[in-house]
Protein backbone atom coordinates (compact mmCIF):
# COMPACT_ATOMS: atom_id res chain seq x y z
CA UNK A 1 0.00 0.00 0.00
CA UNK A 2 1.52 3.66 -0.97
CA UNK A 3 -0.24 6.85 0.62
CA UNK A 4 -0.71 8.71 -2.42
CA UNK A 5 -4.09 9.68 -2.36
CA UNK A 6 -5.10 9.30 -6.07
CA UNK A 7 -4.02 6.62 -7.87
CA UNK A 8 -4.68 4.32 -11.18
CA UNK A 9 -3.31 1.15 -10.86
CA UNK A 10 -3.79 -2.31 -12.67
CA UNK A 11 -4.75 -4.42 -9.81
CA UNK A 12 -7.86 -4.55 -7.58
CA UNK A 13 -8.86 -2.10 -5.57
CA UNK A 14 -8.99 -2.50 -1.91
CA UNK A 15 -12.30 -0.03 0.00
CA UNK A 16 -10.71 -0.33 3.65
CA UNK A 17 -7.33 0.86 2.12
CA UNK A 18 -9.09 4.04 1.08
CA UNK A 19 -11.01 4.60 4.39
CA UNK A 20 -7.72 4.49 5.79
CA UNK A 21 -6.00 6.81 3.77
CA UNK A 22 -8.36 9.36 4.85
CA UNK A 23 -9.64 8.70 8.64
CA UNK A 24 -8.92 11.30 10.79
CA UNK A 25 -9.41 11.89 14.76
CA UNK A 26 -11.50 15.08 13.52
CA UNK A 27 -13.95 12.88 11.01
CA UNK A 28 -17.10 12.04 12.48
CA UNK A 29 -18.25 11.11 8.61
CA UNK A 30 -16.57 9.13 5.73
CA UNK A 31 -18.28 8.54 2.92
CA UNK A 32 -17.21 6.23 0.19
CA UNK A 33 -18.06 5.13 -3.84
CA UNK A 34 -17.80 2.06 -5.35
CA UNK A 35 -18.31 1.62 -8.53
CA UNK A 36 -18.49 -1.76 -10.39
CA UNK A 37 -19.06 -3.28 -13.51
CA UNK A 38 -22.75 -3.72 -14.28
CA UNK A 39 -23.97 -6.99 -16.04
CA UNK A 40 -26.85 -5.06 -18.03
CA UNK A 41 -27.01 -1.48 -19.39
CA UNK A 42 -30.33 -0.56 -21.03
CA UNK A 43 -30.92 -4.27 -22.07
CA UNK A 44 -27.58 -5.25 -23.20
CA UNK A 45 -25.51 -7.57 -21.69
CA UNK A 46 -21.81 -7.07 -20.52
CA UNK A 47 -18.94 -9.46 -20.57
CA UNK A 48 -16.31 -7.66 -19.27
CA UNK A 49 -15.06 -4.08 -19.71
CA UNK A 50 -11.47 -2.98 -20.19
CA UNK A 51 -10.51 0.56 -19.01
CA UNK A 52 -7.18 2.74 -20.49
CA UNK A 53 -5.94 5.71 -19.29
CA UNK A 54 -3.63 8.50 -19.97
CA UNK A 55 -2.09 7.76 -16.47
CA UNK A 56 0.21 10.17 -15.73
CA UNK A 57 -2.84 13.31 -16.58
CA UNK A 58 -5.11 10.73 -15.06
CA UNK A 59 -3.51 10.99 -12.01
CA UNK A 60 -3.34 14.42 -11.98
CA UNK A 61 -7.13 15.31 -12.33
CA UNK A 62 -7.86 13.17 -10.15
CA UNK A 63 -5.59 15.25 -7.90
CA UNK A 64 -7.19 18.34 -8.72
CA UNK A 65 -10.55 17.10 -7.89
CA UNK A 66 -9.31 16.38 -4.65
CA UNK A 67 -8.25 19.97 -4.16
CA UNK A 68 -11.50 21.30 -5.65
CA UNK A 69 -13.23 19.65 -3.38
CA UNK A 70 -11.03 20.62 0.03
CA UNK A 71 -11.56 24.17 -1.40
CA UNK A 72 -15.24 24.00 -1.85
CA UNK A 73 -15.73 21.59 1.32
CA UNK A 74 -13.25 22.67 4.39
CA UNK A 75 -11.90 20.18 6.36
CA UNK A 76 -13.02 17.58 3.81
CA UNK A 77 -10.24 15.25 2.74
CA UNK A 78 -10.39 12.75 -0.25
CA UNK A 79 -8.73 9.75 -1.79
CA UNK A 80 -9.59 8.18 -4.85
CA UNK A 81 -8.43 5.12 -6.80
CA UNK A 82 -9.17 4.11 -9.72
CA UNK A 83 -8.46 0.88 -11.80
CA UNK A 84 -8.03 0.34 -14.96
CA UNK A 85 -7.28 -3.12 -17.61
CA UNK A 86 -9.79 -5.91 -17.98
CA UNK A 87 -12.48 -6.07 -15.36
CA UNK A 88 -15.40 -8.58 -14.66
CA UNK A 89 -18.77 -8.03 -13.98
CA UNK A 90 -19.07 -6.52 -10.41
CA UNK A 91 -15.54 -6.15 -10.31
CA UNK A 92 -14.65 -2.70 -8.77
CA UNK A 93 -13.41 0.00 -11.19
CA UNK A 94 -13.19 3.21 -9.01
CA UNK A 95 -13.47 4.05 -5.04
CA UNK A 96 -14.05 7.15 -3.94
CA UNK A 97 -13.27 8.16 -0.17
CA UNK A 98 -14.50 11.55 1.92
CA UNK A 99 -14.07 12.20 5.49
CA UNK A 100 -15.50 15.18 6.53
CA UNK A 101 -16.23 16.24 10.47
CA UNK A 102 -19.75 16.49 9.91
CA UNK A 103 -21.53 13.94 7.25
CA UNK A 104 -23.71 16.20 4.60
CA UNK A 105 -20.08 17.73 3.09
CA UNK A 106 -19.03 14.07 3.24
CA UNK A 107 -22.39 13.04 1.22
CA UNK A 108 -22.19 16.09 -1.32
CA UNK A 109 -18.26 16.15 -1.68
CA UNK A 110 -18.29 12.52 -2.57
CA UNK A 111 -21.28 12.57 -5.47
CA UNK A 112 -19.20 15.74 -6.89
CA UNK A 113 -15.84 13.47 -6.77
CA UNK A 114 -17.63 10.90 -9.19
CA UNK A 115 -19.24 13.89 -11.56
CA UNK A 116 -16.22 15.24 -12.01
CA UNK A 117 -14.13 12.01 -12.95
CA UNK A 118 -16.76 11.45 -15.58
CA UNK A 119 -16.06 14.98 -16.94
CA UNK A 120 -12.15 15.42 -16.74
CA UNK A 121 -10.24 12.16 -16.00
CA UNK A 122 -9.00 11.15 -19.37
CA UNK A 123 -9.65 7.35 -19.17
CA UNK A 124 -11.84 5.17 -21.38
CA UNK A 125 -14.25 2.53 -21.16
CA UNK A 126 -14.28 -0.13 -23.87
CA UNK A 127 -17.24 -2.48 -23.08
CA UNK A 128 -17.26 -5.91 -24.35
CA UNK A 129 -20.59 -7.27 -25.34
CA UNK A 130 -21.91 -10.23 -26.07
CA UNK A 131 -22.39 -9.00 -30.12
CA UNK A 132 -19.51 -6.99 -30.55
CA UNK A 133 -17.31 -4.47 -28.71
CA UNK A 134 -17.55 -0.40 -27.69
CA UNK A 135 -15.54 2.22 -27.39
CA UNK A 136 -17.88 3.91 -25.04
CA UNK A 137 -18.02 8.20 -25.92
CA UNK A 138 -19.16 10.05 -22.78
CA UNK A 139 -20.23 10.58 -19.51
CA UNK A 140 -23.58 10.23 -20.19
CA UNK A 141 -23.14 6.86 -22.29
CA UNK A 142 -24.32 7.72 -25.55
CA UNK A 143 -21.50 8.40 -27.81
CA UNK A 144 -20.95 4.81 -28.92
CA UNK A 145 -18.75 3.64 -31.62
CA UNK A 146 -19.20 -0.21 -32.87
CA UNK A 147 -15.92 -1.88 -33.24
CA UNK A 148 -14.18 1.45 -32.18
CA UNK A 149 -14.90 2.79 -35.91
CA UNK A 150 -17.57 5.97 -36.17
CA UNK A 151 -19.00 5.40 -39.45
CA UNK A 152 -20.92 8.69 -41.67
CA UNK A 153 -24.11 7.59 -40.66
CA UNK A 154 -22.92 8.77 -36.66
CA UNK A 155 -22.04 12.32 -37.48
CA UNK B 1 9.42 17.86 -32.59
CA UNK B 2 6.07 17.70 -30.78
CA UNK B 3 4.67 14.21 -29.47
CA UNK B 4 0.79 13.46 -29.85
CA UNK B 5 -0.73 10.74 -27.95
CA UNK B 6 -3.75 8.67 -29.09
CA UNK B 7 -6.62 6.88 -27.08
CA UNK B 8 -9.57 5.18 -27.13
CA UNK B 9 -11.12 4.85 -31.10
CA UNK B 10 -8.53 7.64 -31.76
CA UNK B 11 -5.63 4.93 -31.16
CA UNK B 12 -7.73 2.24 -33.11
CA UNK B 13 -8.54 4.29 -36.03
CA UNK B 14 -4.94 5.51 -36.80
CA UNK B 15 -3.35 1.66 -35.62
CA UNK B 16 -1.09 3.48 -33.44
CA UNK B 17 -0.33 5.16 -29.89
CA UNK B 18 1.26 7.99 -30.95
CA UNK B 19 2.16 10.72 -33.76
CA UNK B 20 4.67 13.11 -34.24
CA UNK B 21 4.85 16.81 -35.80
CA UNK B 22 7.11 19.61 -36.18
CA UNK B 23 7.01 23.24 -36.16
CA UNK B 24 5.36 25.60 -33.51
CA UNK B 25 1.11 26.53 -34.11
CA UNK B 26 -2.08 26.81 -32.08
CA UNK B 27 -3.99 23.85 -30.88
CA UNK B 28 -6.37 25.12 -33.96
CA UNK B 29 -3.95 24.56 -36.39
CA UNK B 30 -2.50 21.11 -35.12
CA UNK B 31 -6.08 20.21 -35.40
CA UNK B 32 -6.51 20.91 -38.89
CA UNK B 33 -2.81 19.52 -39.69
CA UNK B 34 -4.12 16.30 -38.58
CA UNK B 35 -7.47 16.42 -40.52
CA UNK B 36 -5.34 17.00 -43.43
CA UNK B 37 -3.26 13.57 -42.85
CA UNK B 38 -6.64 11.99 -41.73
CA UNK B 39 -9.59 13.51 -43.16
CA UNK B 40 -11.86 10.39 -41.77
CA UNK B 41 -11.05 11.36 -37.59
CA UNK B 42 -13.48 12.99 -36.03
CA UNK B 43 -12.65 15.00 -33.48
CA UNK B 44 -15.54 17.41 -33.11
CA UNK B 45 -15.49 16.74 -29.36
CA UNK B 46 -11.88 15.62 -28.74
CA UNK B 47 -10.48 17.92 -26.12
CA UNK B 48 -6.56 18.69 -26.43
CA UNK B 49 -4.23 18.53 -23.37
CA UNK B 50 -0.62 20.01 -23.88
CA UNK B 51 1.90 18.64 -21.11
CA UNK B 52 -0.91 16.82 -19.22
CA UNK B 53 -3.38 19.97 -19.05
CA UNK B 54 -6.51 20.62 -20.78
CA UNK B 55 -5.54 23.31 -23.49
CA UNK B 56 -7.67 26.05 -25.81
CA UNK B 57 -7.90 26.20 -29.38
CA UNK B 58 -5.80 29.67 -29.29
CA UNK B 59 -3.10 28.45 -27.28
CA UNK B 60 0.21 27.71 -29.18
CA UNK B 61 2.21 24.31 -29.11
CA UNK B 62 5.93 23.66 -29.61
CA UNK B 63 8.78 21.27 -30.12
CA UNK B 64 9.05 19.32 -26.80
CA UNK B 65 5.94 20.10 -25.90
CA UNK B 66 3.31 16.54 -25.22
CA UNK B 67 0.37 17.13 -26.73
CA UNK B 68 -3.13 13.99 -26.16
CA UNK B 69 -6.06 13.98 -28.10
CA UNK B 70 -8.77 12.94 -25.50
CA UNK B 71 -12.54 11.32 -26.94
CA UNK B 72 -14.64 12.00 -24.85
CA UNK B 73 -14.33 10.18 -21.36
CA UNK B 74 -15.48 7.63 -19.98
CA UNK B 75 -14.29 6.58 -16.66
CA UNK B 76 -16.01 6.01 -13.39
CA UNK C 1 -20.00 -13.00 9.73
CA UNK C 2 -23.34 -13.88 9.39
CA UNK C 3 -25.96 -12.73 6.63
CA UNK C 4 -27.83 -10.53 8.32
CA UNK C 5 -28.40 -7.38 6.09
CA UNK C 6 -29.49 -5.09 9.71
CA UNK C 7 -27.20 -5.90 12.94
CA UNK C 8 -26.62 -4.32 15.97
CA UNK C 9 -23.30 -5.82 17.16
CA UNK C 10 -20.69 -5.14 20.38
CA UNK C 11 -17.99 -5.68 17.95
CA UNK C 12 -15.61 -3.60 15.46
CA UNK C 13 -17.50 -3.34 11.91
CA UNK C 14 -15.92 -4.36 8.98
CA UNK C 15 -17.06 -2.27 6.05
CA UNK C 16 -15.99 -4.75 3.49
CA UNK C 17 -18.73 -6.91 5.10
CA UNK C 18 -20.95 -4.82 4.47
CA UNK C 19 -19.96 -4.07 0.55
CA UNK C 20 -20.39 -7.61 0.18
CA UNK C 21 -23.89 -7.91 1.18
CA UNK C 22 -25.11 -5.74 -1.23
CA UNK C 23 -22.93 -6.25 -4.07
CA UNK C 24 -24.66 -7.52 -7.00
CA UNK C 25 -24.04 -8.15 -10.46
CA UNK C 26 -26.93 -5.64 -11.51
CA UNK C 27 -25.50 -3.32 -8.99
CA UNK C 28 -23.50 -0.70 -11.06
CA UNK C 29 -22.96 1.88 -7.91
CA UNK C 30 -22.37 1.00 -3.92
CA UNK C 31 -22.46 3.82 -1.41
CA UNK C 32 -21.21 3.55 2.29
CA UNK C 33 -21.55 5.78 5.15
CA UNK C 34 -19.25 5.01 7.73
CA UNK C 35 -19.58 6.85 10.86
CA UNK C 36 -16.98 7.47 13.28
CA UNK C 37 -16.45 8.56 16.92
CA UNK C 38 -14.79 12.45 16.47
CA UNK C 39 -12.88 14.04 18.87
CA UNK C 40 -14.29 17.71 19.15
CA UNK C 41 -17.74 18.15 18.89
CA UNK C 42 -18.85 22.05 19.35
CA UNK C 43 -15.06 22.75 20.93
CA UNK C 44 -15.48 20.34 23.44
CA UNK C 45 -13.09 17.27 23.46
CA UNK C 46 -14.84 12.98 23.31
CA UNK C 47 -12.52 10.81 25.36
CA UNK C 48 -14.93 8.07 24.28
CA UNK C 49 -18.20 7.31 23.49
CA UNK C 50 -20.59 4.53 25.17
CA UNK C 51 -23.54 3.40 22.51
CA UNK C 52 -26.27 1.51 23.99
CA UNK C 53 -29.38 0.09 22.75
CA UNK C 54 -32.91 -1.41 23.01
CA UNK C 55 -31.25 -4.23 20.56
CA UNK C 56 -34.63 -6.22 19.13
CA UNK C 57 -36.20 -2.98 18.44
CA UNK C 58 -33.30 -1.64 16.80
CA UNK C 59 -32.71 -3.94 14.61
CA UNK C 60 -36.90 -4.20 13.57
CA UNK C 61 -36.23 -0.16 12.75
CA UNK C 62 -33.00 -0.68 10.61
CA UNK C 63 -34.76 -3.48 8.77
CA UNK C 64 -37.48 -1.27 8.77
CA UNK C 65 -35.98 1.33 7.14
CA UNK C 66 -34.51 -0.57 4.55
CA UNK C 67 -37.85 -1.23 3.28
CA UNK C 68 -38.53 1.98 3.27
CA UNK C 69 -35.39 2.70 0.91
CA UNK C 70 -36.18 -0.62 -1.27
CA UNK C 71 -39.62 0.75 -2.18
CA UNK C 72 -38.09 4.47 -2.69
CA UNK C 73 -35.42 3.65 -5.06
CA UNK C 74 -36.73 0.27 -6.97
CA UNK C 75 -33.78 -2.05 -7.53
CA UNK C 76 -31.82 -0.75 -4.37
CA UNK C 77 -29.96 -3.20 -1.76
CA UNK C 78 -29.12 -2.07 1.61
CA UNK C 79 -27.20 -3.37 4.79
CA UNK C 80 -26.68 -1.78 7.58
CA UNK C 81 -24.77 -2.46 10.98
CA UNK C 82 -24.41 -0.28 14.26
CA UNK C 83 -21.52 -0.82 16.99
CA UNK C 84 -23.06 -0.66 20.68
CA UNK C 85 -20.62 -0.43 23.90
CA UNK C 86 -17.68 1.30 24.22
CA UNK C 87 -16.02 3.19 21.59
CA UNK C 88 -13.13 5.06 21.06
CA UNK C 89 -11.89 8.18 18.97
CA UNK C 90 -12.05 7.06 15.45
CA UNK C 91 -14.01 3.80 16.11
CA UNK C 92 -16.79 3.07 13.55
CA UNK C 93 -20.10 3.48 15.15
CA UNK C 94 -22.15 2.64 12.20
CA UNK C 95 -21.68 1.34 8.71
CA UNK C 96 -24.76 2.01 6.07
CA UNK C 97 -24.37 0.17 2.52
CA UNK C 98 -26.47 0.73 -0.58
CA UNK C 99 -25.92 -0.69 -3.86
CA UNK C 100 -27.74 0.22 -6.86
CA UNK C 101 -27.96 -0.28 -10.66
CA UNK C 102 -26.98 4.07 -10.84
CA UNK C 103 -25.41 6.33 -8.12
CA UNK C 104 -28.07 9.18 -8.12
CA UNK C 105 -29.97 6.20 -6.48
CA UNK C 106 -27.48 4.78 -3.90
CA UNK C 107 -26.30 8.35 -2.61
CA UNK C 108 -29.60 9.40 -1.85
CA UNK C 109 -30.90 6.30 -0.24
CA UNK C 110 -28.10 5.93 1.57
CA UNK C 111 -28.14 9.69 3.03
CA UNK C 112 -32.13 8.91 3.65
CA UNK C 113 -30.98 6.01 5.66
CA UNK C 114 -28.62 7.98 8.07
CA UNK C 115 -31.28 10.77 8.69
CA UNK C 116 -33.86 7.43 9.36
CA UNK C 117 -31.47 6.41 11.95
CA UNK C 118 -31.24 9.56 13.62
CA UNK C 119 -34.52 9.75 14.32
CA UNK C 120 -36.21 6.35 14.77
CA UNK C 121 -33.88 3.39 15.83
CA UNK C 122 -33.45 3.23 19.12
CA UNK C 123 -29.84 4.03 20.30
CA UNK C 124 -28.40 6.10 22.72
CA UNK C 125 -25.29 7.58 23.09
CA UNK C 126 -23.46 8.31 26.04
CA UNK C 127 -20.50 11.14 25.30
CA UNK C 128 -17.32 10.72 28.20
CA UNK C 129 -16.05 14.53 27.49
CA UNK C 130 -12.88 15.47 29.65
CA UNK C 131 -14.89 17.01 32.35
CA UNK C 132 -17.73 14.75 32.73
CA UNK C 133 -20.55 12.54 30.74
CA UNK C 134 -23.53 13.30 28.70
CA UNK C 135 -26.30 11.65 27.17
CA UNK C 136 -26.73 12.80 24.31
CA UNK C 137 -30.52 13.58 23.85
CA UNK C 138 -31.96 14.59 20.32
CA UNK C 139 -31.03 13.94 16.52
CA UNK C 140 -29.62 17.46 16.55
CA UNK C 141 -27.26 16.97 19.88
CA UNK C 142 -28.70 19.91 21.48
CA UNK C 143 -30.45 18.46 24.18
CA UNK C 144 -27.73 17.37 26.53
CA UNK C 145 -28.41 16.13 30.41
CA UNK C 146 -25.15 16.78 32.21
CA UNK C 147 -24.62 13.95 34.62
CA UNK C 148 -27.38 12.18 33.15
CA UNK C 149 -29.55 14.03 35.42
CA UNK C 150 -32.09 17.14 33.59
CA UNK C 151 -32.14 19.84 35.82
CA UNK C 152 -35.15 22.17 36.30
CA UNK C 153 -33.21 25.01 34.57
CA UNK C 154 -33.64 22.60 31.45
CA UNK C 155 -37.13 22.25 31.48
CA UNK D 1 -48.54 -7.31 34.24
CA UNK D 2 -46.91 -4.53 31.78
CA UNK D 3 -43.24 -4.67 32.04
CA UNK D 4 -41.63 -0.88 31.19
CA UNK D 5 -38.50 -0.95 29.70
CA UNK D 6 -36.18 2.34 30.40
CA UNK D 7 -32.63 3.51 28.50
CA UNK D 8 -30.37 6.37 28.65
CA UNK D 9 -30.99 8.88 31.10
CA UNK D 10 -34.26 7.25 32.31
CA UNK D 11 -32.82 4.32 33.38
CA UNK D 12 -29.76 6.53 34.97
CA UNK D 13 -33.09 8.30 36.96
CA UNK D 14 -34.68 5.10 38.15
CA UNK D 15 -31.36 2.98 39.10
CA UNK D 16 -33.28 0.34 36.88
CA UNK D 17 -33.86 -1.35 33.63
CA UNK D 18 -37.53 -1.90 33.97
CA UNK D 19 -40.52 -1.73 36.28
CA UNK D 20 -43.64 -3.50 36.04
CA UNK D 21 -47.24 -1.75 36.62
CA UNK D 22 -50.63 -3.77 36.35
CA UNK D 23 -53.63 -3.16 34.83
CA UNK D 24 -55.10 -2.57 31.06
CA UNK D 25 -54.97 1.17 29.94
CA UNK D 26 -53.84 3.90 27.19
CA UNK D 27 -50.05 4.92 26.69
CA UNK D 28 -51.25 8.66 28.16
CA UNK D 29 -52.76 6.56 31.38
CA UNK D 30 -49.82 5.09 31.63
CA UNK D 31 -47.12 8.20 31.44
CA UNK D 32 -49.61 9.87 33.92
CA UNK D 33 -48.93 6.67 36.04
CA UNK D 34 -45.79 7.10 35.83
CA UNK D 35 -45.27 10.67 36.63
CA UNK D 36 -48.05 9.98 39.68
CA UNK D 37 -44.91 8.12 41.13
CA UNK D 38 -41.87 9.84 39.61
CA UNK D 39 -42.38 12.97 39.74
CA UNK D 40 -39.30 14.44 38.52
CA UNK D 41 -39.16 12.40 35.45
CA UNK D 42 -39.12 14.19 32.03
CA UNK D 43 -41.63 12.34 29.41
CA UNK D 44 -42.35 15.33 27.45
CA UNK D 45 -40.00 14.10 24.42
CA UNK D 46 -39.78 10.82 25.08
CA UNK D 47 -41.77 8.12 22.52
CA UNK D 48 -43.39 5.00 23.64
CA UNK D 49 -43.18 1.40 21.92
CA UNK D 50 -45.40 -0.94 22.50
CA UNK D 51 -43.67 -4.49 21.55
CA UNK D 52 -41.08 -3.14 19.80
CA UNK D 53 -43.37 -0.86 17.51
CA UNK D 54 -43.85 2.63 17.88
CA UNK D 55 -47.18 3.68 19.57
CA UNK D 56 -49.58 6.37 19.65
CA UNK D 57 -51.22 8.50 23.12
CA UNK D 58 -54.41 6.75 22.89
CA UNK D 59 -53.10 3.13 21.68
CA UNK D 60 -54.22 0.48 25.02
CA UNK D 61 -51.49 -1.88 26.87
CA UNK D 62 -52.43 -4.41 28.73
CA UNK D 63 -50.87 -7.08 31.06
CA UNK D 64 -48.53 -9.39 28.41
CA UNK D 65 -47.11 -6.14 26.48
CA UNK D 66 -43.40 -4.96 26.98
CA UNK D 67 -43.41 -1.17 26.82
CA UNK D 68 -40.65 0.79 25.93
CA UNK D 69 -39.80 4.43 26.70
CA UNK D 70 -37.96 6.04 24.54
CA UNK D 71 -36.34 9.08 25.09
CA UNK D 72 -34.96 11.13 21.80
CA UNK D 73 -32.80 8.44 20.07
CA UNK D 74 -28.88 9.65 19.24
CA UNK D 75 -27.56 6.70 17.12
CA UNK D 76 -25.67 7.06 13.91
Amino acid sequence: MTNNLYEVIDTPIQVEELVQKVERREAGAITTFIGTVREWTKGRRTIYLEYHAYVPMAVKMLSKIGEEIESKWPDTQVAITHRIGRLDISDIAVVIAVSSPHRKAAYEANEYAIERIKQIVPIWKKEHWEDGETWIGDQLENVAYPSGKPTMEES
Amino acid sequence: MIRILLFAHLQDELGTESIEMDGEMTIKELKNNLLLDYPSLRLDSVMVAVNEEYALDDDIVKSGDTIALIPPVSGG
